[in-house]
């Protein structure tokens, strides 16, 4: 099958993930503010099913959209966060903050400028078809290790978000 | 409508867990427009996350004042406003009204009259239960049995009808007695009722007794204890199924219950599991008082000698009978003139209503719709 | 024109996979359609078998038997006024059943009614209905959240906590189904729907019957977490009637409100389909291989047919009980003509060019309908469960078990 | 048991004895609240079955307040009646029998009787904020608040 207005569709999706991402910062609603992030998130998806890996387009809307956020949501409506929205928006902080963001722009102007010869073009070799599986060997065969690495970390994140939140277990 | 903050503030209320997250309590106001509070009840819940920290009754949205109605009409007129409080179980009332004006005049209905008072009395209790059993259900979420009560509920309607013309508000007895002779055909009709019913109160138990939902969700919900039961005056069902064995058919037998044999069905636990189980075996020495009274009917008069003009000598009184829902009492003050001076109605839902904060402190929303509902509260009655 | 036609007779693939546009385009407005109209005949069965279970008779007084009622009822909320709360959110309130709507719709992309009869087929089809069908969450989270009242608000707490919950244990219950499609000679397992179907043709057993009782086992704990995701009776805490009212939806009316209803049902049929693909062998007929053989293929065949007949014939029926009033005469005809419409489709279904290309749906139309009977009949039968009680079930049993499953299919898949 | 009492209480209980085959005690109102304890801790009249009044416009002391008790373990009613002039008041009871809670509320409510030391003396029929007290007999049967009515109903009338 042979893909159809892949310009327009990376253009649109980008700008959309572009647009996401500033109103998540501007928005003085909390609530407005994970919403624009989920236009993000998923404008993401769309990107990865543009690059052939619909797997991780999959997993990002389960996970990021379906159960990340969802948890954000409730956080939200959980905490009162009425004053926040009254506060200064941008701390005394937005020097740092502005060094730091010109930092990674020039970072990204680097890669952009120099990445033709830092990461040569080629086509992906991932067939269409067995994505799910390429992603499966990769995983469990090459990446084992790192894979379970991740997984005990997560654990231990878990534990200490339990032991952290509840006085007495 | 006041600020529901306001009613709560003098309440010993607890404070939310602090955790990791620092909840924030929220107040909630049930009612008085709430598909679950059983009329115009209006309950201001204080909440952290689900769980209950306090509550506070607003009630009186149904307040029509019977008690002043009373000072203002003759002792037969106001025989029919007691029908309009539990008017689920209008007969009751209309039974602890005459029996307590007979009780001044110091007169005695005939046997026959009291005969009938038991049947048509025991039939509302059945049909009050019913009332009960079928919005309680359907307030832990079970729509069915609410049909199935319903139906069973418009036989006995129907023999209320057919005695007396009217199906909920009945004004079934008069002063000294009952204004109608049975009709033909009423004690085949009553019989044939005592044969349709036991089946159908089995089909109820069979869809809740041992459903697991259903335990769940009332084993061990709005626990009382007995002791706490009699220091709030709460009374019926609700305080035999936390042990207390009482029920004034027994301690104090009025009308002709001194002649049935019956069992008081009483539980131990006390929660709301419990208080369905005592009012499901209700049901069933109900149907036992029943038979036994449609078999032994004495013949006879059924009004006693009581003058024309109804003027009851100088002198207070207090009688209560076991209404569906408890200790239903009538406090008459009379002056010697053919209105009574005082009356006032001890109503067993809104002294048992008084219990509801105590049962559901600590426990989740959901068990307060569960709780209303064990309580059998009827608001014509609380508000009166 | 014709070359349209001729290529959908020749057509051994989803539109979508054979990149024909004007197909997919057509499929596309049929599904929508039909799940629109089997919404709506949804509401009039739940009603009306409700209604049976507890000794009433549900609607009678808008077209024969209530036939109309759907109808009826889709013009009053048309015509209800709008309201939006005057604190709410607007524009979040405002989009937040769209976005259910928009979730429980797009899952019937990847619905196999059949080899050929699914808009698409994607590789990662299950992923993607788990995935799609996550977000009405966020409708729900977003509709509550919007309405600024506490009733609605703890609706959505519920309801979100409820359906991220049984996610979890939903998505192992398919995570095993998913492993039993690789017991072939390669060992490579698929997540496309119609690969699982394909699977369980190959593999000549519904996966209900794998592993007896493994499969079972994680059909039933599908079956139990799909009812929670739904929000139905018994796990219908979000829009308790009793407790909130309704809900996360309290502050809605008129149309945003028959959006969310669209939308709950539409989601139902879809997640019972994923039951019926995973477990239920989607399309297939029951007893493909062990009824195999041309005969058995053309009885079978004529199914179809002969429930539409049946269904005329209920119908006809119905005509003849009719009371013979002047009253009843336009509801009488009307029923009579429904009956003959029902009669003639039954008629159509027997022509074989017909018979060959419906008897898969229709299976799968069948096996589904069995699911939307038990929703009906669990909410019938069963009290509402608490809040926490809620999720102990679905933490402490569902997810056990579900994780047990797992790990016992996986072994059993490698010792076999 | 009455005879027990009126020893101790001799010049505070008033009349002992019974109409009807009902027992009542009148006691003077200084007196009351110790009877009450009394019936409560010794003679184990462990549930208040009522609490309420009646009004005499026409006597000094225009208030009858009526305690209905009952004894489980004795299976025994007493009626216990004080006198009480208007605007006087007396101790709650809702320290013996919690019930008493509701009850002097509805006393109050529809009498304008105070309890003091009661825990949330206010209206619990009537709205807040209503005027007068319905079961005197100075207040007419269809006397209302016209004012409460017009201001939160937004009526001319109830009537």
């Amino acid at each position: 099958m042979t893909p159809v207005a892949t310009t327009f569709f990376f253009y649109f999706l980008s700008g959309l993930a572009v647009l996401g991402g500033i109103l998540v910062i501007t928005r003085r609603n909390p609530v407005h503010s994970a919403l624009a992030l989920i236009l993000t998130l998923l404008a993401v998806a769309g990107l990865y099913l543009m690059l052939y890996a619909p797997f991780v387009a999959g997993v990002q809307i389960i996970l990021y959209v379906g159960g990340i956020m969802v948890l954000f949501l409730f956080v939200i409506m959980l905490v009162n966060l009425d004053r926040a929205a009254k506060e200064d928006q941008f701390n005394k902080q937005w020097l740092v903050g502005m060094i730091a963001a010109a930092a990674l722009l020039g970072l990204f102007m680097a890669v952009y400028l120099k990445g033709k010869y830092m990461f040569p073009i080629q086509e992906a070799q991932l067939p269409e078809q067995s994505n799910v599986q390429e992603v499966a060997l990769s995983l469990y065969g090459n990446y084992l290790f790192a894979f379970e690495i991740a997984s005990l970390l997560l654990l231990v994140a878990i534990i200490g978000a339990v032991v952290m939140a509840k006085k007495r277990i | 409508m006041t600020d529901p903050t306001t009613y709560l503030s003098h309440l010993e209320l607890g404070q939310p867990d602090k955790t990791f997250l620092d909840s924030n309590e929220l107040i909630i106001n049930m009612g008085p427009q709430h598909p679950a509070t059983h009329g115009v009840l209006r309950v201001i819940l204080k909440l952290d996350g689900e769980k209950v920290l306090g509550t506070e009754c607003v009630i009186g949205y149904l307040h029509r004042g019977v008690e002043k109605i009373a000072e203002h009409r003759t002792y037969t007129m106001f025989n029919p406003y007691v029908d309009r409080m539990d008017y689920v179980a209008a007969v009751s009332n209309g039974l602890g009204y005459c029996e307590a004006v007979e009780k001044i005049l110091n007169v005695q209905a005939p046997p026959r009259a009291n005969y009938i008072r038991v049947i048509l009395a025991e039939l509302n209790r059945l049909a009050s239960h019913m009332l009960w059993l079928g919005t309680h259900a359907l307030d832990i979420g079970a729509m069915t049995p609410l049909f199935y009560t319903f139906r069973d509920r418009e036989e006995i309607l129907k023999i209320f009808e057919k005695y007396c013309g009217a199906r909920l508000t009945t004004h079934a007895f008069r002063i000294g007695g009952c204004q109608y002779e049975t009709y033909e055909g009423f004690e085949d009709d009553v019989k044939k009722f005592l044969d349709f019913v036991p089946p159908k109160i089995d089909e109820y138990e069979e869809l809740l007794t041992t459903n697991r939902i259903w335990v769940e969700r009332t084993k061990g919900v709005g626990y009382i204890s007995g002791d706490d039961c009699i220091a709030l005056g709460v009374t019926g069902p609700v305080l035999r199924a936390s042990g207390v064995k009482w029920d004034i058919r027994k301690a104090q037998p009025y009308a002709a219950y001194s002649d049935f044999d019956f069992e008081i069905p009483i539980g131990q636990n006390g929660d709301t599991y419990d208080r369905y189980i005592v009012r499901m075996e209700e049901m069933r020495q109900s149907l036992r008082i029943i038979r036994q009274a449609i078999e032994r009917i004495p013949e006879g008069p059924i009004m006693a000698k009581i003058p024309k003009v109804i003027k009851p000598p100088v002198g207070e009184i207090y009688h209560s009978i076991e209404a569906p829902k408890g200790e239903l009492g009538y406090f008459i003050v009379s002056d010697g003139s053919t209105q009574p001076y005082r009356v006032r109605v001890r109503p067993p839902s809104f002294v048992n209503l008084q219990a509801l904060d105590l049962m559901v402190r600590g426990q989740l929303v959901a068990d307060v719709i569960a709780v209303i509902g064990t309580l059998d509260i009827v608001l014509g009655e609380v508000d009166r | 024109m014709l070359d349209y036609i001729k290529s959908y007779l020749d057509m051994n693939a989803t539109p979508g996979q054979a990149g024909n546009f004007f197909w997919a385009t057509v499929y596309i407005f049929v599904v929508f359609g039909g799940v629109s109209v089997a919404v709506m005949a949804m509401n009039w069965l739940e009603r009306k078998a409700l209604a049976h279970f507890q000794i009433r008779l549900g609607p009678m007084r808008v077209g024969p038997h209530g036939l109309l009622q759907p109808i009826a009822d889709a013009l009053k909320l048309l015509t209800k006024e709008d309201i939006i709360p005057a604190q709410a959110d607007k524009f979040v309130f405002w989009i937040a059943p769209l976005i259910i709507l928009c979730a429980s719709f797009t899952v019937y992309i990847v619905i196999p009614f059949g080899p050929t009869h699914a808009i698409t087929d994607l590789n990662i089809g299950i992923l993607f209905m788990l995935g799609v069908s996550s977000l009405s969450v966020l409708g729900v989270v977003m509709a509550g959240w919007a309405s600024n009242s506490h009733y609605p608000l703890i609706g959505a707490l519920r309801s979100s906590a409820q359906m991220v919950s049984y996610e979890v244990a939903m998505g192992l219950a398919v995570v095993s189904a998913v492993l039993m499609t690789s017991l072939n000679k390669t060992g490579t397992g698929t997540l496309s729907m119609i690969g699982i179907v394909q699977a369980q043709q190959a593999q000549q057993t519904w996966f209900l019957f794998k592993f007896f009782p493994l499969g079972f086992i994680a059909f039933v704990v599908f079956a139990i977490a799909m009812v929670a995701e739904t929000n139905r009776a018994p796990f219908d805490l979000p829009e308790a009637e009793s407790e909130l009212t309704a809900g996360f939806h309290t502050e809605y009316s008129g149309l945003r409100w028959s959006l969310f209803m669209l939308g709950e049902y539409a989601a139902m049929i879809a997640v019972s389909s994923i039951a019926v693909t995973l477990w239920l062998g989607g399309w297939m007929r029951p007893f493909p291989h062990l009824l195999a053989g041309e005969t058995w293929d053309l009885v079978f065949s004529l199914f179809p047919g002969f429930t539409f007949l049946a269904l005329a014939v209920f119908c006809f029926i119905g005509v003849a009980r009719m009371p013979k009033h002047p009253y009843f005469r336009v509801q009488t005809i009307g029923l009579a003509g429904f009956g003959i419409v029902l009669g003639l489709i039954g008629l159509t279904l027997f022509a074989p060019p017909v018979r060959d290309r419906v008897f898969d749906i229709y299976w799968f139309c069948i096996k589904v309908a069995g699911f939307m009977y038990l929703y009906i009949w669990y909410r019938a039968t069963f009290p509402r469960y608490r809040f926490d009680q809620l999720m102990k079930v679905g933490w402490k049993v569902l997810l056990p078990i579900a994780v047990g499953v797992l790990i016992l299919t996986a072994i059993m898949g490698v010792i076999w | 048991m009455v005879s027990s009492l009126k020893r101790t209480y001799g010049s505070g209980i008033r009349e002992a004895s019974t109409y009807l085959g009902q027992n009542y005690l009148v006691v003077d109102s200084a007196a009351v609240m110790d009877v009450l304890n009394i019936l409560r801790q010794e003679q184990e009249f462990d549930y208040c079955v009522d609490i309420t009044a009646a009004h005499y416009p026409q006597r000094e002391k225009q208030f009858d307040l009526i305690w209905i008790l009952y004894s489980f373990s004795k299976n025994e009613r007493v009626r216990v009646k004080t006198q009480l002039g208007d605007g006087e008041s007396l101790p709650t009871s809702t320290s013996i029998w919690p019930t008493a809670n509701w009850l002097e509320r509805e006393v109050f409510d529809m009498f304008g009787i105070t309890f003091e030391g009661h825990p949330d003396l206010k209206r619990i029929l009537l709205p807040d904020g209503w005027k007068g007290h319905p079961l005197r007999k100075d207040y007419g049967i269809i006397q209302q608040d016209k004012e409460w009515v017009q201001i939160n109903l937004g009526i001319e009338s109830g009537q």
